[in-house]
């Protein structure tokens, strides 16, 4: 098979771009979903009555339905009901949902694994049950959670392909693009595994490596 | 001896129903070294957990310098502070330093200042041999250091009464001498503790009284003269028997 | 670019091969015939040209002039497989032999003809572009710096991207998704083959077309595989013999002339015979 | 042609069912695929040799790190290319996702196994157990129980990911969808009624795994 | 006594260049009890483990009836069949009952008939008092029964030697008699026995000789009155005190 290659560096600029944006995306997302997983686990962990349903119905929505129909959701249909948000703000509200979803489930277990010992010993020093959820609980379960947690940023960054459905200029929607209009598919498919290489191969090899340092619960130093 | 520091009245506790603790009555005083025995599952710890606030109760009351402790009014995170824990796996926090390990209640909760709470916790760290250990990890630390540790952590708030379960079960054999021996110079000092323990040795040398359970319930109380040498409930008997019948043990056959 | 030469070398060899070969396509007429059923690919969600009725059916002006090729080849309309393709699959169809023929409004261009053979055209659409009456355009000069939306893949699309860079694009993946975004205000107009445009804002008052169109004649054709000549030539004749009959005019009115109104000419739209 | 929104939503019902019906069988055939193969890679993951977990972390990564839509495309449209395999839309969708499912049950099942006490591996070699014995009789069954939760949460993952197979023609819930919609193009509230049905069809599809892997996770949590 | 069933000639073993056993010489006849001391760290499980192929060794000969285990010729899963060895936390099969705990090696590795292995697992489930609990789940059981379990888990191999590696460090202190008394049982019917204990009562009783390890090293075997009486080396002392000490303990001054 024969590959374009002027054709590929030619369009070298717009991947390098699209490959931006893809971590731009990504990377907003993952922040914004650990925002939420904090304060839905802090919810949890206080059981405050009404937010927790709330939070286990955003959770079940999250992981039950596809992130492509939330999107569309919150892009065309809201409108209709009022409500125009922006390419952007629709990626970043449907990506956190998807992430806060995802990521309240990872600290859910990570405070599930922090021995019921350390609450009993924190209260029997006095903490508040605030300054156990601060000092003790939350410090521990974050640790525990990083190899998971660092799984599920791999999840997530893949995700941002969906986001391509409502013309975010990422790296599936170039791809795509140019492929309709020229069809150098292999040429362009290329492209995009590249990018996606460099992208994820080294989040890939560091995922193993805090897997392994993380595996026994290794803790300080 | 003190004034009376604890006062436990009638004292009910189950688990769905399962009754655990029944009608409990123990006095403790100030300065006084009372030693829990019973078999397991007698409800030893549970009794320390109820006194600790860590278990709800579901009858009597549980009176602290003659304030009741479950009448609401004070809230347990005041009370903790005043009554120290100490648990069986030591449960120190595993992400923390030593020092901060045993700051987190002084600053946090007591609000000192870091200077006098950390001169504090030196001059306690150094009591039980372990001041260079100060900034390392807990897993660092062998199973009694540790667990030293972790009664510095519940001494450094400067509790009235110390409850200790079990401390020294989980350590390896070679490092209970060590732990125990911090107890014995707490007790020295007149600190006011409730033991459980299943070192009858310790129990022995340490206690004013022992006070024996069995189901639930409180079958003796004596000095632990007494209650070693001539114990008076047939179950005291019969749990005593099985601590020491191998040790007069019968050796084999040679073959 | 995938060479002739391996084309000839599998043409020959596939005419031995069973129709239970399995799925693959591309073939010339005697393996089309051998295989009893002809391969076709589609769109399904891009009405009037291939969607689908209500029970799922494959219907449209593409869809059944491809069932009308299936008639006159095999003999019964029937004996068709139909392939639903994508904007960006329908050209590694072809070139992977997984169909013999792609009928999914291909709009003709040079690129594309390094790729695949494009049959003689069916339609020429002419694209024009919707904006919101409010928006104040009314020229085709006054979309410089706009942000106009369009369907990927599409004849718009292929345009504005090659003549005018002047413009910004938003490109979505679907007519209703390009239609809604644009009544969002999520762009300054949307370009379009027309008789779509047509249909939509006569039920969606506050938009209109600008008159001029952007481009008069771009033929949209029927592809097959790069080298196939045997079925390209076979198709041509075949739209030179419905072409005597008005059949796709036939189709025209079936599908189109309701969207366009009774005023258009059906000549500016199909090219009855092949013939632009 | 003007529908009202609930003619729509009937008039939909059986194209979407159909659609239903086609992520649902090509989900549960990935399922199975999944982990058969899954146990299978999670084995090799943890092979003592090294060309095995070598190959296997090969696989890993390369499956990781490429998109699926890529591995479509090169199943389905690069195989007859470059060496004129032919493989049916169904199969290549079948087996890329399979092949992605495959990996991600092996790394549970890998994480399973290792977390499993090394006792309970030197008490069964101290039987005299072989390294099969051992895996069969031993580690295996114990994996499972610490795999099926999270095993269950990548099925749901499975069956909203099915969805991409339709860029090889292969058809599936969405694209009903769509064909629905775009059917309908000019009602517009097409879109909202066809996507919120269509939410609410994934949501039935796995909520109920949700719901079971929560289950098996506070049966076997002890 | 019997003829020798292990010899240990100058073995060698190290992690990661760390030598953790040095030269350790020990012949084991049949029929023997010998119980090895010292303190953590010394060595003892690794010891055990090398006999039982869990661990390779470095240097030096291991040999069972005067074959050399090492040499590769008979692979460890079949010499495995005739060394059994019990650990500190029993480490049964969680997911199979008791009996098929028991049976999982006669069944699979042996290929004895169900039925008479089954006899055989019977027999010995009740002369540990078991019996009763053949088809419970280990988790359903105490840590002394599932210790019992795992105790006749490695005698229903027939094995010729027995390790056990502080087989009641984890149980309760009450359970630990029911442990050690079927222990003793099985040395009175001359059963070849390597323990690493404790429990100093248990050794001083089941041993035909004592070895004292320190640091890699065996530094004294002796027979065991001489060696809790007249230990001869220093560290050996050293190691006594630490267990002794407390139990002659001072007491407190009282309060
Ligand atoms: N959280 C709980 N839920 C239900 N039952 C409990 C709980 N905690 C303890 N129990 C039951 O209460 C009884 C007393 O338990 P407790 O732990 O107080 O015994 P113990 O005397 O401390 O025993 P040990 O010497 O083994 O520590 C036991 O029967 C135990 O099963
Ligand atoms: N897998 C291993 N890797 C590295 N070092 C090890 C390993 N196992 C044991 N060691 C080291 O070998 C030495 C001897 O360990 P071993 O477990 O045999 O001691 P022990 O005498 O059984 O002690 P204890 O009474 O605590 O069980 C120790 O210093 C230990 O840290
Ligand atoms: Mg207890
Ligand atoms: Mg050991």
């Amino acid at each position: 098979m024969h590959l374009d290659t002027d054709f590929m560096w030619k369009h070298l600029p717009d991947f390098v771009r699209a490959g931006g944006e893809t971590l731009r995306i990504g990377g907003i997302a993952i922040f914004f979903s650990l925002f939420v997983a904090v304060i839905h686990s802090f919810i949890l962990f206080f059981r405050i009555r009404p937010l927790t349903w709330a939070v286990r119905l955003h959770i079940e929505l999250a992981r039950n339905t596809p992130l492509l129909i939330q999107l569309f959701f919150l892009y065309f249909a809201l409108p209709q009901l009022g409500i125009k948000l922006s390419a952007m703000t629709t990626v970043f509200i449907a990506m956190s949902f998807l992430g806060g979803g995802y990521f309240t489930e990872v600290f859910r277990s990570g405070m599930e694994a922090v021995e019921k010992s350390q609450s009993e010993s924190g209260l029997a020093i006095g903490l508040s049950k605030w300054q156990l959820f601060r000092y003790v609980i939350l410090p521990q379960a974050l640790r525990i959670s990083i190899p998971s947690l660092f799984a599920n940023f791999i999840f997530l960054l893949k995700e941002t392909t969906v986001v391509s459905a409502i013309a975010v200029p990422e790296l599936l929607y170039t791809t795509t693009s140019y492929i309709s209009l020229y069809y150098k598919t292999y040429e362009m498919l290329l492209m995009m595994t590249l990018c996606y290489l460099v992208i994820f191969l080294p989040l890939s090899f560091l995922l193993g490596y805090l897997e392994r340092r993380y595996r026994h619960g290794a803790f300080g130093l | 001896m003190g004034e009376r520091l604890l006062q436990l009245r009638q004292v009910e506790k189950s688990f769905d129903g399962h009754r655990v603790l029944k009608r409990i009555d123990l006095d403790v005083a100030a300065g006084e070294v009372v030693v829990i025995l019973g078999p397991s599952g007698c409800g030893k710890s549970t009794l320390l957990r109820c006194l600790n606030g860590l278990e709800p109760i579901q009858g009597g009351t549980l009176l602290f310098k003659g304030e009741d402790l479950n009448a609401g009014k004070v809230p347990w995170r005041v009370t903790r502070q005043k009554i120290g824990m100490v648990f069986q796996s030591y449960h120190l926090f595993p992400h923390m330093t030593v020092l901060d390990n045993i700051l987190l209640g002084p600053l946090k909760v007591q609000k000192r200042s870091r200077r006098e709470a950390a001169a504090d916790a030196e001059k306690l760290l150094s009591r039980v041999g372990l001041l260079d250990k100060k900034n390392a990890y807990p897993r660092q630390l062998s199973g009694g250091q540790q667990q030293r540790i972790a009664i510095v952590r519940a001494l450094c708030m400067r509790p009235e009464v110390m409850l200790f379960d079990e401390v020294t079960a989980a350590l390896d054999p070679e490092m209970v001498k060590e732990v125990l021996e911090v107890m014995l110079d707490l007790a020295r000092e007149g600190m006011t503790m409730l033991i459980v323990t299943h070192e009858m040795r310790f129990a022995r040398a340490v206690a004013d009284r022992i006070v024996f359970m069995d189901g639930g319930e409180i079958c003796e109380i004596a000095p632990p003269d007494a209650f070693f040498n001539r114990p008076q409930s047939g179950r005291a008997r019969q749990f005593l028997n099985r601590f020491f019948e191998i040790e007069t043990g019968k050796g084999r056959e040679e073959v | 670019a995938c060479g002739a030469v391996k084309d000839s070398k599998d043409a020959t060899r596939s005419g031995a091969k069973p129709a239970s070969a399995g799925e693959s396509g591309g073939g010339s007429i005697g393996k089309i015939k051998d295989r009893g059923k002809l391969i076709v690919g589609v769109f399904t969600d891009k009405p009037p040209f291939g969607f689908t009725d209500d029970k799922g059916n494959k219907i449209g002006f593409d869809s059944d002039l491809a069932k009308r090729f299936a008639k006159d080849l095999l003999g019964d309309e029937s004996k068709i497989e139909f392939v639903t393709v994508e904007p960006a699959s329908r050209i590694p169809f072809l070139q992977s032999d997984k169909v013999d023929l792609i009928v999914a409004n291909m709009t003709v261009t040079d690129e594309r003809k390094e790729a695949v053979d494009f049959t003689n055209p069916t339609m020429k659409v002419a694209t024009q572009v919707l904006v919101s009456e409010k928006s104040g355009l009314k020229t085709l000069a006054d979309l410089k710096g706009k942000k106009i939306i369009v369907t990927k893949g599409t004849t718009a699309d292929l345009f504005l991207t090659k003549n005018r860079p002047d413009v910004e694009l938003v490109k979505y993946e679907r007519n209703t998704e390009s239609l809604q975004a644009l009544k969002d205000g999520r762009g300054d107009g949307y370009a379009q083959d027309n008789f779509v445009l047509f249909a939509w804002s006569r039920q969606n008052p506050g938009f209109t077309l600008i008159p001029e169109k952007l481009e008069k004649e771009a033929p949209i054709a029927p592809a097959v595989k790069k080298g196939n000549t045997e079925l390209r030539d076979w198709v041509n004749k075949e739209l030179e013999t419905l072409g005597q009959e008005k059949f796709l005019l036939k189709l025209y009115n079936t599908y189109v002339k309701e969207e366009l109104g009774a005023s258009t000419d059906p000549n500016d739209v199909i090219t009855e015979g092949g013939k632009l | 042609m003007a529908l009202s929104a609930y003619e729509l939503l009937f008039r939909s019902l059986p194209q979407l069912g159909e659609g239903l019906w086609a992520t649902l069988r090509i989900s549960l055939l990935t399922i199975v695929f999944s982990v058969a193969g899954g146990i299978g890679f999670g084995l090799l993951r943890t092979s003592r040799l090294l060309l095995p977990r070598l190959l296997s972390r090969v696989i890993l990564e390369l499956v990781r790190s490429v998109p699926i839509l890529v591995w479509l495309f090169f199943f389905f449209f690069g195989l007859p290319i470059l060496f004129d395999i032919h493989l049916p839309a169904f199969a290549s969708a079948l087996l890329v996702l399979s092949l992605w499912g495959m990996t991600e049950i092996g790394e549970i099942v890998r994480g399973a196994l290792q977390s499993l006490p090394k006792g309970q591996t030197e008490a069964a070699k101290s039987l005299g157990l072989s390294g099969r014995q051992l895996l069969v009789y031993v580690l295996v069954p114990q994996a499972v129980r610490r795999m099926a939760p999270p095993a269950i949460n990548v099925f749901t993952r499975i069956v909203m990911t099915s969805s991409l197979t339709v860029l090889v023609g292969v058809p599936e819930l969405i694209k009903s969808g769509q064909q629905i919609i775009e059917r309908h193009y000019t009602l517009s509230y097409a879109s909202v009624v066809i996507y919120g049905l269509m939410a609410l069809l994934y949501f039935a599809l796995c909520y109920p795994l949700s719901v079971f892997s929560r289950r098996l996770e506070k049966r076997w949590a002890g």
